[in-house]
């Protein structure tokens, strides 16, 4: 059992499903000899054949469109969006089709499918590279929104995506793709679905990130450390649906909490845990819940990144504001 | 001023076919499947689509039907495209379809129970691998490509079973139309497009949606065959579907079939046909609908008769009265459903919803 | 000045604009003779003729790509989208495009364009046309969203959206286009955008809803008020940006607050109304932000759609939990 | 078996056009624009343009500079598009065409701005109307229609202004190019497509975007006049969209014109063509590159020699240093340019947002 990276994990876990189950076909754009733009493919088509892995033209709209028709015929596609930034056209079929055909027909069909894409900024690419909307993702019924954020979580949440009867997006944050190495055994076995993952304990705040922005998070978990404050931090790995109970054990603990995601902060994922946890603790809550975010404005082009991103220094400052709450922030 | 010399590169050209002209007389001989049972056949399928859709509009007028989309006037399409497809074929409708889904087993009740807004009418009990009903104009047509792929991924020799579709004359100005019909001929994939051409989408006529002379043509765009028919004449349509079909079966890819009609009704029930359509242009439309030519060659063959006509009107009269007692007399849906059939399983993360749905459609009933 | 519905102020404020602004044109699917399916453009064509008011073809993403080929030429585009339904298959023009051509350009080029769409349900309508995706376009950075909840509003937003030099995009709640009549005054006067409207006082809740849900919200207020509890009705009309200020004015007085929408629950509008008013107001809330919403699930074909919208009781049920709050709910 | 008689409904022809082979002889008599001056001009664009791709490729090596797209070997392309428009006209880009942008008054420091991660780069200081290069595929071309919607409204009499834009032949298989193309047929907009089928979409290859022979004759799903160019001759190109333009301008409505080319670089700096590309394939289209024959050409009218070669290279060499010396010492964009340009005036809802983000690019500086 060597080490690998978060991409590797992608790979390893299509390479055991697609040798499972015959029934999986992986697509994209340049996802056969190319094996990916990110290389999340390598090797996929030469294994396992041009039948089972293709390149698409270029058109994500027929990406996820032809997902759904293969799905309710009994495949279980895997389909590739090269970017986020590109999947936007491929919306109408994920919202209107892949994720309420088994609604609409009362049960008859189904759409067991991934939409698999790379997220994230922080890898100073050209614009539209670096889109973070899994919100838009989560808002929409019957959709599952999965982003792994170990090379270990990437294996096992992708094959339970991939094996779950139901849509899932599942969203690979590109910056930790190759900076994070760990042992994955290729043994099939799936992680849970819609479950949190406390990545390290504490007691006096409870940090929630995902995907990439767990890097952050945990160096500044780190840093508070230093200075006596310790940070439970928790990566829900399933966006939606969220598993909200196990942030509120955390939050019997702690009292406090902030968010962290790269995405713009306006009607996203912070908002969602945010309101959530007034709804089902308000009482536990020391302090409002914070949100350290992308800005609502467009993700620049990579000089200005870093001032967008949240840094650690903005991680850390959005919890001290959290511990030293007593009374109301300005709302200058 | 300076000409150019250019090389001539590639050249096409769009057919139409035509067996029946509007007064019934074959254009050329018949083909072999025209015989008198299957085209008498073909007329009670017909003329049973045209009962369900007035019965339909009649429902929607006093309230028991929400808005419907009749296909009056182009029944030879949905039974041309029906009678050419094997049981074991999949079809993906869009939602003007009442022939094609009669004939694919699909109930008169579940089509009244779609349009009265009910979900159960789409989980067709005797079309199971069909695809439901398809509001979002085009989108079905990439979900055909899928069906195909899958089709051929599972059945690797030939015959293949096939995916068949139709669509709107609207609905190729959509670029899904356009990217679906693109993958299939790159892919080679056994799929039948079939545009039904019914001269308006909603209020925009043909020749607004686009500049091409014909919609066959746009098959060039992608490197795929296609022909022009004559969509009130099933023969035509049946011929070419059946064309198309028997194509994919031996693994020659896909093609694609503009059938020429007209929308003689409004667009729905909540249209009104008389703010943009010529009256004149409705009159002489409807000299070239899909029965009457059908009876009149049929008549003119000896193998149909008023008597004919006067037994099968109260044979299909009985057929939607026995429709609609059960249209009627079905329970109504529970309110659960709104979560039960949203996944294979209600993750926990919505189980307060669901006891919150519980509680209130207690306190509503 | 005769009364006149929400969907003749919408008429009336586009035609005042067409007469008084060369700039603008009209267009969308069958906006033309048929004045548009709900004869929001009723007239316009014969009035301003083919070259100001057009019909497109059927393409969504067409509307919204072209809008934005306009608009950076100095053209004032209202684009309509039949219904929101349909209008998925444009996000990736409005949200990679419409709304960042000006940050592209360093404000070379500018969007000052209109998308509008009638949204919601309650009209016994086929499947994908009673759709509450407004979440989805708050998410989007730099998009203005409005929601109009009276003839009146309806007027002077659509009038303040096409003059503003951003894209906007118009929600126009159709199951009330013709059940409110209210007198209009063909002025030209905009309304101010990014600014609630405070529609009913009250010292006990604070509710906030918009479009078609305020009808419900105002008689569950009515409701209230003959238990003796009064609650404070606002609509926002412009969801993103948000006056946040005068939704925490009411708070101070009140305390407690429902937000009422009809769009599904998670990362819904309501999620960042919560969030926003934990960030702003913590202190203030002497309960969590309750949200009375439509279910996570698709909106259903319309026998059961009655289940899935926020009735009277079900608003009425929230504010009761809002007042009583001592306690958490349960998490069951 | 039987086979129908068919009526032919409509048939299309697809010509090519070419006027320099490989080798830079005339295949036919050049055009009266191809004068000597013009064709050094046009030679002199083409250098300039590849030496920007090849600096800019040695500045993304270093660090300098993010990803880049290099044109090597399409810059017939640019350039014959630009040499035919007019300022006034209005050009809708797409991510690779340095030679077009230098054509349009597009600076090389802004060219370097845009790929170094710099919005500023896109702020086209002489070409105002023109949009910003344009990532996601095929979407200028929706921008392009509308944009010549515009031209021809603000200016209903002829000779209009038109609007030109280009994407690749990966672009073609996108439904917003088909969308695009269609609506310029029916509304008959003054509109030019240029598609520049440099044979690759990253790796994937032309023949596995479309089964279609050419990608000109996707014009006639559109209703719209097309044609295959040569598109490493700039003379071909530059006549088809002079001609395009022409016709558009008198309102006759749009073209499409498909520039036969290879991409002899990587499809950008990230990309590796070694996995996908055949050596062999790369080699033979290297034979055919653009600007060869065009100096064989003008070499053999005796209008060109290696003097003159030399002292173009000298020239656009310090050109080059000019603009990357500007490049190098720009000052950094301010943070707060993440807010000020989002909207016309910032909404006081996200004065928080902007105090905040001053902060911590303080702390951060
Ligand atoms: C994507 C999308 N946009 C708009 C609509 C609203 N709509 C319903 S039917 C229709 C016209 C369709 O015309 P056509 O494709 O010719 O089919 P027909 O109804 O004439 O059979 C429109 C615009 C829709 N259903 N889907
Ligand atoms: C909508 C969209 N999908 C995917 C991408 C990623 N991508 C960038 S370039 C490219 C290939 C484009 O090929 P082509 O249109 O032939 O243009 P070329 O790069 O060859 O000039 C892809 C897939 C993108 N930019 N936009
Ligand atoms: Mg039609
Ligand atoms: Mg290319």
């Amino acid at each position: 059992m060597s080490e690998i990276t978060l991409v590797e994990a992608v790979t390893q876990a299509l390479a055991f499903e697609l040798q499972a189950d015959p029934r999986m076909v992986v697509f994209g754009q340049d996802v056969g000899a190319n094996g990916g733009v990110f290389r999340a493919t390598e090797g996929l088509q030469q294994r396992f054949g041009r039948e089972r892995v293709l390149d698409t033209p270029l058109a994500e709209n027929t990406i996820a469109g032809i997902a759904v028709g293969m799905a309710v015929q009994g495949l279980h596609p895997v389909g590739e969006f090269q970017f986020m930034g590109f999947i936007y056209p491929a919306l109408d079929q994920i919202l209107s089709h892949a994720t309420r055909m088994r609604n609409r027909t009362r049960g008859r069909l189904s759409c067991p499918l991934v939409y698999r894409a790379p997220y994230g900024g922080g890898i100073h690419a050209p614009e539209h590279h670096s889109e973070s909307t899994e919100a838009l993702f989560a808002h929409i019924p019957g959709l599952r929104v999965v982003v792994p954020s170990s090379p270990a979580r990437a294996y096992g949440l992708l094959l339970a995506a991939i094996r779950d009867p139901d849509p899932v997006i599942f969203l690979e944050p590109k910056r930790i793709y190759r900076t994070i190495k760990q042992q994955v055994a290729d043994s099939g076995t799936a992680l849970p679905l819609d479950h949190c993952f406390v990545l390290r304990e504490g007691r006096d705040v409870t940090l929630i990130a995902w995907g990439a922005m767990l890097q952050e998070t945990l160096s500044a978990a780190e840093q508070l450390a230093q200075e006596g404050i310790e940070a439970e931090v928790i990566d829900p790995a399933t966006l939606k649906p969220l598993d909200i109970h196990s942030i509120i054990d955390s939050l019997e603990k702690t009292g406090r909490c902030v968010v962290i995601h790269e995405a713009a902060r306006f009607a996203g994922m912070g908002a969602e845990i945010a309101a959530q946890i007034g709804e089902f603790a308000f009482d536990l809550l020391k302090a409002p819940v914070w949100r350290v975010t992308g800005y609502d404005t467009v993700m620049p082009y990579y000089q200005l990144e870093d001032f967008y991103l949240p840094s650690v220094t903005r991680i850390v400052a959005g919890v001290k504001e959290a511990l030293d709450w007593d009374h109301p922030r300005s709302r200058g | 001023m300076h000409k150019p010399r250019m090389q001539l590169l590639a050249s096409f050209d769009i057919a139409y076919l035509q067996y029946l002209d509007e007064r019934g007389s074959p254009t050329q001989v018949l083909p072999d499947f025209a015989t008198a049972d299957s085209l008498c056949r073909a007329y009670r399928q017909m003329l049973l689509a045209r009962l369900v859709d007035g019965r339909a509009v009649k429902l929607q007028r006093t309230g028991r039907l929400g808005t419907y989309p009749s296909s009056l006037g182009q029944e030879a399409i949905g039974v041309g495209i029906g009678s050419a497809m094997q049981a074991s074929d999949v079809y993906c409708p869009y939602y003007r379809e009442t022939g094609a889904l009669l004939e694919r087993g699909v109930s008169i009740e579940e089509i009244f129970a779609i349009w009265g807004g009910d979900e159960r009418g789409q989980n067709f009990q005797r079309a199971p691998h069909d695809l439901p009903i398809c509001v979002p104009i085009a989108s079905q047509i990439l979900h055909a490509a899928g069906v195909a792929f899958a089709l051929q991924y599972q059945n690797a020799s030939q015959p293949l079973r096939v995916a068949v579709t139709c669509a709107g004359d609207g609905a190729t100005s959509k670029g899904d139309f356009y990217e679906a019909i693109n993958l299939a001929g790159v892919w080679k994939l056994p799929l039948v497009v079939i545009i039904n051409n019914n001269q308006w989408a909603i209020s925009v006529s043909r020749n607004a949606q686009t500049a091409a002379l014909s919609l066959a043509q746009k098959a060039i765009a992608a490197g795929i065959p296609s022909l022009q028919v004559d969509g009130n004449d099933v023969i035509a349509v049946h011929w070419a579907v059946n064309n198309g079909i028997e194509r994919a079966r031996r693994g020659e890819g896909p093609s694609l079939i503009e059938a020429v009609s007209y929308r003689l009704s409004d667009h729905t029930t909540a249209d009104d046909a008389s703010r943009y359509c010529p009256q004149s242009e409705r009159e002489a439309a409807e000299k070239l609908e899909p029965l009457g030519r059908l009876k009149q060659y049929l008549c003119s063959q000896g193998v149909w008769s008023s008597d004919h006509q006067i037994a099968l009107e109260e044979e299909l009269a009985q057929v939607l009265e026995r429709a609609l007692r059960h249209y009627n007399h079905a329970p109504k849906d529970a309110p659960n459903a709104l979560f039960d059939h949203l996944y294979a399983r209600l993750p926990e993360a919505f189980y307060d919803q669901y006891d919150n749905l519980l509680n209130c459609s207690e306190s509503h009933s």
